[in-house]
C-alpha cells in the first residue's frame, strides 16, 4: 500500500500525471478515488475490496475525468486487459496514460460484505484468472499473496453453464426470460463496461429504432442479445456489468458463455496484449462452418 | 379519458415553408372536441404520429381562429421525420393545450414589438395574428423577422400580407450572404436590425423567439433601447415527454417548462440556471 | 384510527385469506439462491406478487426493489393504435384496477407513495397512478433499521413511519402491534376480524422496538434537508458540483431502485405493420439522452450537471414545489451504485457547506 | 414560393407479418420465414430459381442486402420481433464474396450468434445459414424447402411472439 501511495505521490509531484485514479476507503466501502494532489496520496489503498475496473474512466467519453489531465490508473490483471481493449480499438494512446499495475490474488464477490478473502467469498472471475501480475503496465506494485488454499478448481459459472447446457431449449428460454424479466434498462451494465465506449449506443438510436427501449421481455431480450454480440471476443471478464446490475441478473453467466463460444471456435481468450486482434475483427479461411448449408 | 390520450385530428392542408419546414393545418375528428378545444397564444401541444411518437410544438395558429389548429415543424428527429411523411387526409394525434401564455391582456392598449428568427416565428405568428385579429385593442405593431437565408424565411405569404398592411411595421432580414438578387429586405443579423429599427420602449412589450444565440444578442439591444426585462417575453423549448409536469424532463432549476412556461419574461429567464 | 394485535401465524393466515379470496398480495419474498454468486450473499429479497403465504419473507432484510414498480411499472401501455387507411383507431388503457394488498411494506417505500401523489396529482391527475393507489391497501411493517446506509429519520420519515400506509405493524412479542390508520386499513381489519386480536396488547414492546430502530438509524446521518435546500437554492454553480460526479458512470441504477425517482419516457412501439402500443417507461436524468434535443443541443452536457440535477430535484426542486423531500432515506442508491457514489456522504458534505457558507453565490429563483 | 400541396404518396412498407398472428400450432401451419440475402450471389441464385421455374415453398420473404457482412444480428432479432417463425441468412460461398471478405466476417459473427441464441433457448432450426451462388438456383430451392420443413416441424414461434401481450 505504501509502495502504491509513494509511487502516486512521485508521479503527481513530478508532474508526470495530473490525476491518479485508484481506490480509497469511503464511509461505506471502497470506491474509486481521483487524487490530483500529491499530498492526498495517503488515501489510496488496494485490497480485495477493490473490485471496480477503473479502466472505464479512461474512455474518451468521460469528459469530467478527462478534464483533470493525464491520468495514472491502478489496474489489476483483468483491468489491464480492458486497457488493452481500449488500445486495440484506438480509444486511447499508450503514452496518454500511466498504468500502475497491482499484483492481485483475487477480489471479493461482494465487497460490501466485509468478509475476508477465501475460496468461498472470492469473485468467480478470480477462479478463472490467468493474470495475477499485469505486464502491460508502467509500474508494478504490491505483492502477490499465495494462492487461496481453498480456491475452487472450477468456476461456479462454468458449473452453472453445464447445468444450463443440459436443459431443453424451452427450459433455457424460460430460465433466461425469468432473469431478463427483472431488467429495467437502467444500462448500468453498459455504463460500467470499459469496452462499451460507443459515442452513441445502438440502444440510444432512434432513426432507425432497432432496439425497443421498453423493459418488456421482447425489448430486454433484444438488448441483452445484442450487447452480448457486441462484446463477443471483446469482453475481458472483469465482472463489472454483473456487479452493477441492480436487478441482479447473472450477466456474468451470459458473457462467460459467449467467451466459451469464442474460445471454442476461434481459440481466443481475453488478453492484455493490445497487438492481438479481436477475433470478431478478423477472420480465418478455415473457420469451422458446420452450421452453414 | 386519461391524460395521455390524444385527440385524433385530420391533416387538412400542408404548406411547405422551407425545404425542411412545414406547416400542417389540423381539424379535430370529433366535433365535440373541436367545440371544446380552446387555448391561448403561446401554449403548446403534444402531436402524435402513431408509430413514431409524440413531439412538442407551440400552436402556431391564433386562438382567434377556431376552425383549425396549425403547427409548424422542422424535420430534425424521429417524430418530425415521420410527421413529414404525413399527407393531407391522414390522421395524427394531438393533446393539449399545455403551459402558460403571452399576457395579451396586459399588452392591450400598448405597443407590441415582435422579434423572431427562423422557425422561432411560429409561436410569435400565433400572437401576431391574435393581435391583428383584434387590431383595435393594440397600439403600434412592429414585426422584425430574420432568417439565415431567403429560402429559410417561413410564412412567406403572411409576410407579404403584413408587409402590405399600413397598421404593421415589418422589417425582414436575412443573414449576410443569405440574400438573393431579388431580395428587397434588410441584410444583417436580427439584433442589428432591432438596433436599426429602434422601436420605442415606452408602453411597449417585446415578444422575442428564435435560436438561443439570437435571443442572447437581442436582449442587450432591447435593454439599451430601454425595455425593462419584465416587458420582454420569450418562449423556451426544452425536451418534453408528457407536457403535464410529470415526466421530469423539462426542469430548469425549480421551473417546469411545461407548466411554468413555455412563456417567460427576460427577468424570469435571467433568474434561471443556464440549463436550457 | 384504532389499534389491535396480529400474531405471526395470523399474518400468514391473513395473507392466505386474501389469496383465497382472489386478492393480489404483494410482499417481500425470497427468490432462489443466487445462481453464481458466493453462497453467503444469500437469496435475493424483493417485493413481488406472491402465490402462497409462505413465500413472504418479512424479516429477510430490505427488498432489493422499491414498491414503486407496482404503482408506476417500469413499462406500461398508455394506448394502442391501429391504422385503417387514413384513419387511426385508438384503444384506451384501463385505469381501474383489481383490489390488492401490500403486506410488509417498508416505511421508506410507503412514504414514497405519499410523496409521489403530489406530482402525480398536480393539476393533471395521472389516472394510472391513482387507479393503482386506490386499489391498493398498504400494510407497513416497522423496520428495525437495515444498515448504516439508512437515513429515513433525516428526511422526514422514520423506521416506523406511517406515511402512505393504511396500517402499521410493529414487531412485538410473537406478533405485531397494529395501528389502523385509514378507512382502507379499517376495511381490511373488518373484513378479516377473526385474524386480529380483540384486545389491544404489545404496545410497550412495540414502543421499545420503535425507539431502538429510530436510535439506530439516527446515528447514520446528521443533516437537515431544510438547511440543505436553502443552500442548494443559491448554489446552482459551485465547485462542489465539479468534482462530485467523477466516479459516476451515468447509469440509472440509482434511479431504478429509488422509491421516489419517477421520471419517465414515452415511446411508440409498432407491433406488426398497422398497429402498435404507446408505452411509458422509466427513465433517468443520469443519462445524456434524457435532455438532448432532436437538434443535438443538450442543456446538460456532462455527468456533473446530471448528478447535480438528481440532487437538486430531490432536495431543492421537489421540496420547493411540493413541500416534500423527494427521498425517503432508504439508502438503496448508495447500496447499488457501481461507482461508489454515496448519497449520505453527499448530504453530509452539503450540510457542512450549508453550515459554513451562509451567503448564496449565484442565485436560482 | 410557399405551395399548398397534397404531397407525394409515401411508399407503403411491405408487410413483414400479419399482426393478427396467433401462437399455437395451427392445422396446416405455414411458417413465415425471412431471408436476408446478399445481392450478388444468393439473390441472383434465387432469381435464377424463379426464372428456371423451380418449385419451392412459398413461405420465404426475401430482404436483399449488399453482402452477408452487412447483415446485423439485429435484423434477425427484428424479424422475430415482427412475427417471423424462422430466418434464413445466405450469401456467397467462401472466396466468392463480391467484397472479397464480407462473408468471412459474417461467418464468424453468425457462428457466435447462432450458438448464443441456442444458449438462450431458441431452437437452432429456426435459423438457417447457407452459401448459395448465382448459379445455384436449385440449391436455393432446397435451402428454402429444407428451412420451411424444419420450421414447420417446430411450429409457430409462439414463445417469441408472446413476449409482449398484444
Amino acid at each position: 500500500m505504501q509502495e502504491l501511495q509513494e509511487l502516486a505521490k512521485k508521479l503527481l509531484s513530478e508532474g508526470r500525471v495530473q490525476v491518479v485514479i485508484g481506490y480509497e476507503a469511503g464511509a461505506h466501502g471502497v470506491r474509486p478515488a481521483f487524487v490530483t494532489d500529491a499530498a492526498d496520496c495517503g488515501r489510496l489503498i488496494f485490497d480485495p475490496r477493490c473490485v471496480h475496473n477503473l479502466a472505464v474512466y479512461l474512455s474518451p467519453r468521460r469528459s469530467p475525468v478527462k478534464r483533470l489531465g493525464k491520468p495514472a490508473v491502478v489496474v489489476k490483471g483483468c483491468d489491464a486487459k480492458a486497457v488493452a481493449g481500449l488500445l486495440r480499438e484506438s480509444q486511447i494512446k499508450r503514452d496518454d496514460v500511466v498504468l500502475i499495475g497491482v499484483r492481485c490474488s483475487g477480489v471479493l464477490a461482494d465487497p460490501r460484505s466485509g468478509a475476508t478473502l477465501t475460496g468461498e467469498t472470492v469473485a468467480d472471475k478470480c477462479i478463472l484468472c490467468d493474470l495475477h501480475e499485469p505486464t502491460l503496465v508502467d509500474h508494478l506494485v504490491g505483492e502477490l499473496r499465495p494462492p487461496l488454499p481453498d480456491m475452487p478448481r472450477v468456476s461456479r459459472r462454468d458449473l452453472m453453464l453445464e447445468r444450463i447446457s443440459a436443459m431443453s431449449p424451452a427450459e433455457r428460454w424460460a430460465f433466461w426470460q425469468a432473469e431478463f424479466s427483472r431488467c429495467t434498462r437502467c444500462y448500468a451494465c453498459r455504463q460500467t463496461c470499459p469496452l462499451c465506449f460507443c459515442e452513441q449506443c445502438v440502444a440510444d438510436k432512434s432513426q432507425p429504432q432497432w432496439l425497443e427501449t421498453s423493459p418488456h421481455p421482447r425489448g430486454n431480450l433484444a438488448w441483452h442479445v445484442i450487447r452480448a454480440m457486441h462484446l463477443a471476443g471483446r469482453c475481458v471478464d472483469c465482472g463489472e456489468c454483473e456487479r452493477a446490475c441492480p436487478a441482479e441478473i447473472p450477466l456474468g453467466l451470459l458473457y462467460r458463455k459467449v467467451a466459451q463460444i469464442v474460445e471454442a471456435r476461434f481459440k481466443h481468450r481475453p488478453t492484455e496484449d493490445p497487438e492481438v486482434p479481436s477475433p470478431i475483427g478478423k477472420y480465418s479461411l478455415d473457420d469451422e462452418q458446420e452450421f452453414i448449408l | 379519458m386519461n391524460i395521455y390520450q390524444p385527440h385524433l385530428a385530420r391533416v387538412e392542408e400542408l404548406v411547405e415553408e422551407t425545404p425542411d419546414t412545414r406547416t400542417l393545418r389540423l381539424t379535430f375528428k370529433d366535433p365535440r372536441v373541436a367545440e371544446q378545444f380552446t387555448f391561448k397564444a403561446g401554449q403548446f401541444a403534444e402531436y402524435s404520429v402513431f408509430g413514431a411518437g409524440e413531439c412538442t410544438f407551440c400552436i402556431a395558429s391564433p386562438p382567434t381562429r377556431r376552425d383549425y389548429v396549425e403547427c409548424s415543424f422542422k424535420t430534425v428527429g424521429k417524430v418530425t421525420t415521420a410527421l413529414r411523411g404525413v399527407n393531407v387526409g391522414d390522421t395524427i394525434g394531438l393533446r393539449g393545450p399545455y403551459g402558460n401564455w403571452f399576457p395579451l391582456d396586459q399588452m392591450s392598449g400598448k405597443n407590441v414589438v415582435f422579434i423572431a428568427g427562423g422557425i422561432g416565428l411560429a409561436p410569435v405568428r400565433c400572437v401576431i395574428w391574435n393581435v391583428l385579429d383584434e387590431r383595435e385593442k393594440y397600439k403600434d405593431v412592429t414585426i422584425i423577422y430574420g432568417a439565415r437565408s431567403v429560402s429559410d424565411l417561413v410564412y412567406k405569404r403572411e409576410l407579404e400580407q403584413w408587409a402590405g398592411r399600413s397598421d404593421v411595421k415589418l422589417w425582414q432580414t436575412v443573414d449576410p450572404g443569405g440574400e438573393t438578387p431579388e431580395w428587397k429586405g434588410e441584410i444583417g443579423f436580427v439584433p442589428t436590425i432591432v438596433e436599426k429599427a429602434a422601436p420605442s420602449a415606452k408602453d411597449t412589450f417585446a415578444v422575442v423567439c428564435g435560436p438561443p444565440i439570437m435571443i442572447k444578442f437581442t436582449l442587450p439591444v432591447l435593454q439599451k433601447l430601454g425595455f425593462p426585462d419584465e416587458n420582454i417575453y420569450t418562449t423556451l423549448e426544452n425536451r418534453m415527454k408528457c407536457g403535464l409536469g410529470k415526466c421530469g424532463r423539462c426542469n430548469i432549476g425549480p421551473v417546469y417548462v411545461c407548466k411554468d412556461g413555455p412563456v417567460f419574461t427576460a427577468a424570469q429567464l435571467k433568474a434561471l440556471p443556464a440549463e436550457y | 384510527m384504532s389499534e389491535t394485535y396480529l400474531t405471526t401465524s395470523n399474518l400468514l393466515g391473513l395473507a392466505g385469506d386474501l389469496l383465497t379470496a382472489g386478492t393480489q398480495v404483494i410482499a417481500p419474498a425470497q427468490d432462489a439462491e443466487p445462481l453464481v454468486g458466493p453462497p453467503q450473499s444469500g437469496p435475493r429479497v424483493a417485493y413481488r406478487v406472491i402465490r402462497k403465504p409462505e413465500e413472504m419473507a418479512l424479516e429477510a432484510g430490505m427488498p432489493a426493489n422499491s414498491l414503486k414498480e407496482f404503482f408506476l411499472p417500469s413499462t406500461e401501455p398508455l394506448l394502442k393504435w391501429r391504422y385503417q387507411k387514413n384513419d387511426v383507431e385508438l384503444k384506451e388503457v384501463e385505469t381501474t384496477f383489481q383490489p390488492r394488498v401490500v403486506l410488509g411494506a417498508r416505511p421508506c417505500d410507503s412514504a414514497a407513495l405519499e410523496i409521489l401523489d403530489r406530482v402525480m396529482g398536480w393539476d393533471y391527475r395521472d389516472e394510472l397512478w391513482f387507479g393503482r393507489r386506490e386499489a391498493t391497501t398498504v400494510v407497513n411493517l416497522a423496520c428495525p433499521g437495515e444498515d448504516d446506509l439508512c437515513f429515513c429519520t433525516t428526511v422526514g420519515s422514520g423506521p416506523d413511519s406511517v406515511r402512505g400506509a393504511d396500517m402499521l405493524l410493529v414487531p412485538s412479542g410473537d406478533g405485531y402491534f397494529v395501528e389502523v390508520l385509514t378507512p382502507k386499513g379499517e376495511a381490511l381489519v373488518t373484513a378479516h376480524r377473526e385474524r386480529f386480536s380483540q384486545v389491544e396488547k404489545g404496545r410497550a414492546e412495540a414502543e421499545q422496538f420503535r425507539k431502538e430502530a429510530k436510535a439506530k438509524v439516527d446515528r447514520n446521518l446528521n443533516a437537515s434537508p431544510e438547511r440543505i435546500a436553502g443552500w442548494l437554492a443559491g448554489h446552482f454553480e459551485h465547485p462542489f458540483w465539479d468534482k462530485l460526479a467523477l466516479q459516476c458512470h451515468g447509469c440509472g441504477a440509482c434511479a431504478a431502485v429509488c422509491p421516489t425517482c419517477h421520471c419517465f419516457d414515452i415511446v411508440d412501439e409498432p407491433e406488426g405493420v398497422l398497429g402498435g402500443t404507446r408505452r411509458r417507461n422509466w427513465d433517468t436524468c443520469q443519462t445524456s439522452k434524457f435532455t438532448v434535443h432532436a437538434s443535438g443541443h443538450n442543456p446538460r452536457t456532462n455527468q456533473n450537471v446530471r448528478f447535480r440535477q438528481r440532487i437538486m430535484h430531490k432536495f431543492f426542486i421537489y421540496p420547493e414545489r411540493f413541500e416534500q423531500v423527494l427521498c425517503t432515506g432508504c439508502g438503496r442508491c448508495a447500496r447499488v451504485c457501481p461507482g461508489g457514489m454515496d448519497l449520505l456522504d453527499v448530504l453530509a458534505e452539503l450540510e457542512e457547506l450549508a453550515g459554513t457558507e451562509a451567503t448564496p453565490s449565484k442565485g436560482a429563483a | 414560393m410557399s405551395t399548398a400541396t397534397t404531397a407525394q404518396q409515401k411508399p407503403q412498407a411491405e408487410p413483414l407479418a400479419d399482426p393478427g398472428l396467433k401462437p399455437g400450432v395451427a392445422e396446416g401451419f405455414e411458417p413465415k420465414i425471412i431471408a436476408f440475402v446478399c445481392n450478388w450471389c444468393t439473390y441472383t441464385g434465387a432469381d435464377l430459381a424463379g426464372t428456371s421455374r423451380i418449385q419451392m415453398a412459398p413461405n420465404v420473404r426475401m430482404i436483399r442486402l449488399p453482402c452477408t457482412g452487412r447483415i446485423d444480428p439485429l435484423f434477425v432479432i427484428k424479424a422475430f420481433e415482427r412475427g417471423a417463425d424462422g430466418v434464413i441468412v445466405s450469401g456467397c460461398h467462401p472466396a466468392d464474396c463480391h467484397y472479397a471478405v464480407g462473408n468471412y466476417h459474417a461467418r464468424r459473427r453468425f457462428a457466435i450468434f447462432r450458438d448464443l441464441l441456442e444458449f438462450l433457448g431458441i431452437e437452432p432450426d429456426r435459423l438457417t445459414f447457407s452459401w448459395v451462388s448465382a448459379s445455384e438456383g436449385k440449391k436455393w430451392s432446397e435451402v428454402v424447402n429444407d428451412a420451411t420443413q424444419r420450421v414447420k416441424k417446430l411450429g409457430p414461434f409462439a414463445a417469441y411472439q408472446s413476449l409482449v401481450d398484444k
